[in-house]
């Protein structure tokens, strides 16, 4: 049968749906080794500022039920460097690269943005305004729906990039901030990002991670991402690119019959570094299965239970 | 390059209420992996625990012909991932990943001349068996101080024996060898030693490693150690394992130790960074 | 050593902080027959309206990692027969009730909190302002600030029992919900109820509840709930009762050193009906260990890192 | 009256490829049990999957003495929890809770004179052995109707046979029995019984439970059915269990299965609103 595993994604087309969630690939090279990291659908980078960062002091993740904490604080080596030294060798490769930026200032992402958009191998623009463990991450625009399209309007006048802003779940009503992002001139919309949230060692009673709060990822999240995604697409015209616990071709399915677009996959990327082809493979057997020449068809395809 | 095998479990030795040897069929890991590197173990198919968890290699498992056939490890049952692996059973199936990191010979090049003194704590003694190896076909002299609670805690040093290292073994409550920390042995050897260089490797409780480059940087020996940081992932995706080094500038940063290290030059280490 | 297990949670005394959650031990009386329910803290009652509700067509629950979505739909027999079949045997085993209450309006939670205010044998009501999975549970109350204060003072003047209203974790701010019930004159919150969540199957492209949406619990929500109950802490003087996937008598003193006055337990009851037990006898534990002599000595006892 | 056990495992037989019989040291529930009932068995002591899982008490173990000393399930692997079911290994302990919900002998007290016709589909033979040992205590006639896909799903007829039941069996590839569908023999057999009162009792997917229950309220035949709904607790905890049954008002209610059920009178189930 004809089936075509490649999506649409405004202006941008990816091979295939599935794409390396941001923070869990480091920036694509360092899984370069071990795999092809071009048959991906896409990798999303670690998040960049615009200049480096030593991010917290350790312990950064902690292990929950069916899912960890972390609080990285966005270690990392700046646009710069990425330009200078990772983005030539991930166009030699071949990788679509997602390239997921910061700010503590709308200033600071348009800046990023101007360099990303002035070098080739950039793919699209990930606006991180949803990492939920640092105070200047971001989240002060991504929980505000003026600040939510103050950014994105504002990336939009520096960049003909795709711009993807990344939602927070960590709010009321995620769908209206889906609504900001498209009103602001947004491509498309991923989500979600981590769930604040923390853990203590009750020996010590102190907090497992060095930063007392952290971000919940991982299977553990999934059914309310899901849920999220599906408030989304209800609300917008925008392409979706879900996320949050994708461990299997079935997740990823669920996500986009929710009405994702695309998926991102994290936490199961360190449990599992070679699962990309069993994701890719699985959605292709089940699109063999079902009849179905197209990914998009199966988005936002859920049926109302009788 | 890291290959992922869901590799059959050959063996598994109980050493102790709280130690055991497990082997596995991994020959892929088995070939490409050298000594002091480490593979990141999925305790179970399920996600409780979710993360896998990083082991070093301790023995390379060979067929009568010596073709390498898989790796174990020795572990210590200190929560839910090792207790998993304490109870797993010949015949099961789990996911390894590896081998990771860096080797204990890529901090040093062998520098001719010098004599290698391993410094190991109880679970610590794990990445030293593929070194001695090394160091045994390299004819050059070596020493275990390997130090413990108590007697139950000392396994495997008869290997080491066997491959030509001399023993100096220690336990905190006599039971076996002299009483006491490993430094103290390690302390007198050092000074008692004359001109001859040595490079000390170590591994073990943070403490100790830190008293071991205490040890090294005063007495003059070079000291490589071997580091136990959390791990997420062990392939540098997450961002999780950093410890505090100082760089080529000499300014401290967090670099990641599943890439750069577990093994780590011991005078580039900022200890009072390090989580625990 | 003397050590004490009670706590206070404003009027109201409990024998120990560890209460059954509500939805999760029916009315109590099921449970009669194979242990000591009056040992427990408390018995949080199923969710009770003034009138009988048949609640949701199965399938209600699901499993997901590490939790369960559910969309019971409050079926229940209504406050009339619960204070006439179910109280007076509550009674008669000494069990104390805290009685959980939903309103489709104002009136309806001030009439079922009268009349429960009639009998004998309830020591505190429970508002359910945030059931997730049906339109009309009152979470219409709980989403907004206005709503959690018109509800809670309505409340508040028809009877003098403790009024606790249980909080959604669905909200961007929860301190603030804290806030307005401690304003409305709460006697305590309690919180989380269940995350608004979906899980679909992928076969037949159809929710797994007949309901689509649910809410989720279990051992997966506890970091975050842990963290709403840091957050309120901070925010009010209140006594807070904590839940949220509590499974042992660790995850019970992690609510507590994160500003929990009690905590309640539901899913894990599904798993271990005799779980009351060994969270008490593990909570004295860890008092003998730690020198503690009575259990609010815990409550907010988080250090920060150094 | 429940009790939950940290039961070990005393045998697991494989009867094919996806059907095993777990046998637990639990003397205290197999005491308590009564025909039809059911157990609430952990598969993991961990969290994946998190729900216990209900099992029909298939057999009551006894020793030598014929003392209860345990009670045995009939497992049919179809998922996460009944996979790790199967694959349990004797000297494991899991978790199990019961007796639960109603006897079948609590839907129709027992009738002077009926004969007992049991009509099991596939693993739904779980509850009838225990009524089947009733049933031959109190010397009362018994038959099995007894359907599978093919002869490998017809198993443990014979114990049936031990017990005095006159056996009808199906498949539907003919590969044992008579090809088709177990209601065919039922319906046959309930026609050609003349005058005898019969009381039907039946166990399988729920199709095939419908049917039965249609031919026993057609033909004249009192009839017992036990639903298989997902049930979350077991003990009335959670109103996930709800069936829809027309109650003493007549009118239908949702009432929960596992204190009301999992037997039901036929007559009063509401076929439509069953979930699947
Ligand atoms: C490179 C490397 C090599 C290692 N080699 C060995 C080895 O050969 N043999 C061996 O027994 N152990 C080794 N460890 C430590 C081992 O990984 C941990 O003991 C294990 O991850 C604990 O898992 P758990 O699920 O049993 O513990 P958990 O239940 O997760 O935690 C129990 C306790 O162990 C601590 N812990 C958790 N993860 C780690 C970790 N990665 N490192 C140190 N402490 C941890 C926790 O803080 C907690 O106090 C190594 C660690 C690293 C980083
Ligand atoms: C009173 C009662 C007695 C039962 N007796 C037996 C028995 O003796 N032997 C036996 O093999 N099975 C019996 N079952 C069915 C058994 O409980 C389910 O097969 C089991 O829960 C599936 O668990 P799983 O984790 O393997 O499946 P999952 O991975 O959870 O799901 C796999 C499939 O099974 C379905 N399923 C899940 N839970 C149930 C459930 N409770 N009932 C029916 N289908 C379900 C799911 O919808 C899904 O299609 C009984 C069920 C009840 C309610
Ligand atoms: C260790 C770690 C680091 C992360 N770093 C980032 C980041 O830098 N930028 C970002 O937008 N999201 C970051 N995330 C969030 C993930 O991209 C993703 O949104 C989230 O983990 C949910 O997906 P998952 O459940 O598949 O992991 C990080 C997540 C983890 C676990
Ligand atoms: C099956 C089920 C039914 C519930 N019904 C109610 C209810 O009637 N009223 C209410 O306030 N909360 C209800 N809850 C929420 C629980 O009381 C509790 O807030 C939530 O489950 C989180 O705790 P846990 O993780 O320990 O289950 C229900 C939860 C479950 C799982
Ligand atoms: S363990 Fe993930 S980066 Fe090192
Ligand atoms: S299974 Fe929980 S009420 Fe029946």
């Amino acid at each position: 049968m004809a089936r075509d595993l490649s999506v649409q994604i405004g202006s941008l087309t990816l091979k295939n749906p599935i794409i390396a969630a941001s923070g869990c690939f480091g920036y694509g090279l360092e899984y370069a080794g071990s795999l092809d990291v071009s048959a991906l659908g896409g990798v999303a980078s670690k998040g960049l500022f615009l200049k480096e960062r030593e991010g917290h002091p350790p312990p950064r993740i902690v292990e929950t039920p069916s899912g960890m904490l972390n609080a990285i604080g966005l270690q990392g080596i700046g646009v710069h460097r990425y330009v200078a030294e990772k983005l030539p060798e991930l166009r030699r490769l071949g990788v679509t690269n997602i390239v997921n930026i910061c700010g503590t200032t709308l200033d600071e992402y348009c800046e990023v943005a101007r360099v990303l958009s002035d070098h080739e191998g950039v793919a699209a623009l990930e606006l991180n305004i949803s990492c939920p463990n640092i105070k200047e991450g971001g989240i002060q625009f991504g929980c505000s729906l003026t600040g939510t399209y103050d950014v994105v309007s504002a990336v939009r006048k520096v960049t003909t990039l795709p711009i993807i802003p990344k939602l927070t779940p960590n709010v009321t009503d995620v769908a209206s901030f889906a609504r900001a992002s498209e009103e602001g001139g947004a491509d498309a919309v991923s989500l979600v990002n981590t769930f604040l949230a923390m853990a203590i060692d009750v020996e010590t009673r102190t907090p497992k991670l060095s930063n007392m709060l952290g971000g919940l990822s991982g299977p553990a999240i999934r059914p309310i991402a899901v849920r999220m995604v599906y408030e989304c697409h209800q609300a917008v015209k925008l392409p979706i690119i879900g996320m949050g616990g994708i461990q299997s071709a079935t997740d990823v399915i669920e996500f986009l019959i929710a009405g994702a677009s695309a998926v991102q996959v994290g936490t199961a990327n360190f449990v599992d570094p070679f699962i990309w082809t069993k994701l890719t493979d699985g959605l292709a057997d089940y699109m063999d299965r079902h009849g179905i020449g197209r990914v998009s068809e199966i988005t936002g395809s859920l049926r109302k239970n009788t | 390059m890291a290959v992922d095998v869901l590799a059959e479990i050959l063996t598994n030795r109980a050493l102790s209420r709280d130690y055991n040897v497990l082997g596995f069929a991994a020959p892929e890991i088995a070939r490409l992996a050298r000594p002091g590197q480490f593979v990141m173990v999925r305790p179970t198919s399920g996600n409780d625990p979710l993360l896998r968890r990083p082991f070093s290699i301790f023995e390379i498992l060979r067929d009568d012909r010596r073709q390498p056939i898989g790796v174990s490890i020795l572990n210590k049952n200190v929560g839910v991932g090792t207790s998993r692996l304490y109870a797993a059973r010949p015949g099961d199936r789990l996911s390894i990943l590896g081998p990771l990191g860096r080797s204990w010979l890529d901090v040093f090049a062998d520098a001719p001349g010098h004599e290698s003194w391993f410094v190991a704590g109880g679970v610590g003694l794990a990445p030293f068996l593929t070194l001695a190896e090394h160091t045994a076909a390299d004819k050059r002299p070596m020493r275990l101080f390997y130090g413990g609670r108590s007697q139950s805690d000392l396994y495997y040093a008869s290997l080491f024996e066997d491959l030509g290292a001399s023993l100096h073994l220690t336990t905190e409550d006599g039971t076996a060898g002299e009483k006491g920390r490993v430094t103290l042995p390690l302390e007198r050897e050092l000074k008692a030693r004359g001109g001859r260089p040595v490079t000390l490797y170590a591994c073990g409780p943070t403490p100790m490693m830190r008293a071991v480059a205490a040890l090294g940087a005063s007495l003059h020996a070079p000291t490589v150690v071997s580091l136990e940081p959390v791990m997420g992932c062990g392939m540098g995706g997450c961002y999780s394992c950093v410890v505090k080094v100082s760089g080529a500038d000499q300014h401290p940063h967090f670099v990641r130790s599943c890439l750069e290290g577990p093994v780590f030059d011991a005078k580039r280490v900022q200890w009072e960074a390090l989580a625990h």
